[in-house]
């Protein structure tokens, strides 16, 4: 198992009640959304969101390494 | 400085706009968004912005740095409020210099409208009625402003 | 103050801008044609523009008139300057505030094209090598800037 | 005969050597203008300006009345 940071920003924090959380996990970026969507209720399916690792926007493909910062984008309303 | 800034107090528009002044560069456009005193036709109070900084930071800077390449520009800067914002506030600046106004005016809208499509900011507004909302504007529309989770 | 003003001396920004702030309007588009230091290819060292001002205050006011009734803006005004500047002194401001920024980029666009097409203001310019000329540019191209009678 | 005021701009002025002046004149603003390019040998053919009356923008056929103020409008350069 790979330990990784998950940041939740805006709604996703709201809804998941914490702004970061340290989990531990196999395989890629989309698996780990569809874990955490399922454990915290996130109502976003996963082509509605962006996915950022080691603050670089990244692919729901992507693997994770050990301590990697991941975060999970939902629509943005800057400006 | 960079040419893109997250900042998390107001700031001075004059000093970032002396720095894009040219001796070649005869035009300067320039866009700002204040918070409004109402928005999708209810009355706000205020709002918060919140941003994941770093790659706020990352992706704004990508994105001037996309407008210097593609635009016949002199230079170009942004900077975006985060935290609590009162009807009134300044929330982003775009300045953009050039030689000939074409330019200067494209590249300030194209910036302003990359920002708000692709940097992770994120608003939350409060309502006179009392309650609020994180907005998520999905696509181009403007009437998904769903909350999740709420 | 009226919308369009012709200033003889250096003028400040800051509080022009200040004027068109308002709660309901969430955009502002600016505008600035600072002095450049070369025109056409020549090495200009400054230049000096002069108005028929009882005209170009009549015109300047029509213009700015005719942005409020074409666009959806909250507010517009336009300050240009005549006597003699200097490179990187501010010639030309425009400024628009709006609820959204269509709007805004749109009328400022407009603004200073129908100002540099409609106003009588004549720009005599001073180059490196010593001369000056006036610019009479002939319709929409620039280079038919033949001084008359010269 | 009825008296004007002609003011002269930019190169008109340079060409005429003097920023006003005062004429006699009878017929509208293009016979004014033809009268007033034959003195001082402008290069403009009318077509190239447009003419003011009293501060206003007027048309060539307009008449002007005693103690009229008129300027003739050479292609224009501000911005």
């Amino acid at each position: 198992m790979t330990r990784v940071v998950v940041l939740y920003f805006a709604s996703l924090r709201d809804a998941a009640g914490i702004a970061q959380d340290t989990v531990e996990h196999d395989g890629d970026l989309a698996a780990l959304y569809a874990t955490l969507r399922a454990k915290h209720g996130f109502a976003w399916p996963q082509e509605s969101l962006r996915v950022s690792l080691d603050g670089a926007f990244a692919r729901w493909t992507d693997v994770p390494g050990e301590g990697a910062e991941i975060a999970f984008i939902p629509p943005v309303s800057g400006g | 400085m960079p040419r893109f800034a997250i900042a998390d107090a107001p700031f001075d528009i004059a000093p970032l706009r002396a720095r894009l002044l040219r001796a070649d560069a005869g035009a300067y456009a320039s866009f700002e968004g204040w918070v409004r005193d109402h928005n999708e036709g209810r009355a706000a109070l205020g709002l918060r912005y919140e941003a994941y900084v770093a790659l706020a930071e990352r992706e704004g800077a990508k994105i001037l740095d996309e407008a210097m390449a593609r635009f016949a520009i002199a230079d170009a800067a942004c900077v975006h409020r985060i935290g609590e914002l009162a009807v009134g506030d300044l929330a982003v600046w775009v300045g953009v210099s050039a030689a000939h106004r074409d330019a200067a005016f494209a590249a300030c809208r194209w910036v302003i409208d990359e920002v708000k499509a692709r940097v992770p900011i994120w608003k939350h507004e409060r309502y006179a009625e009392g309650d609020a909302q994180w907005l998520h504007p999905v696509g181009a529309s403007s009437n998904s402003n769903e909350p999740l989770g709420e």
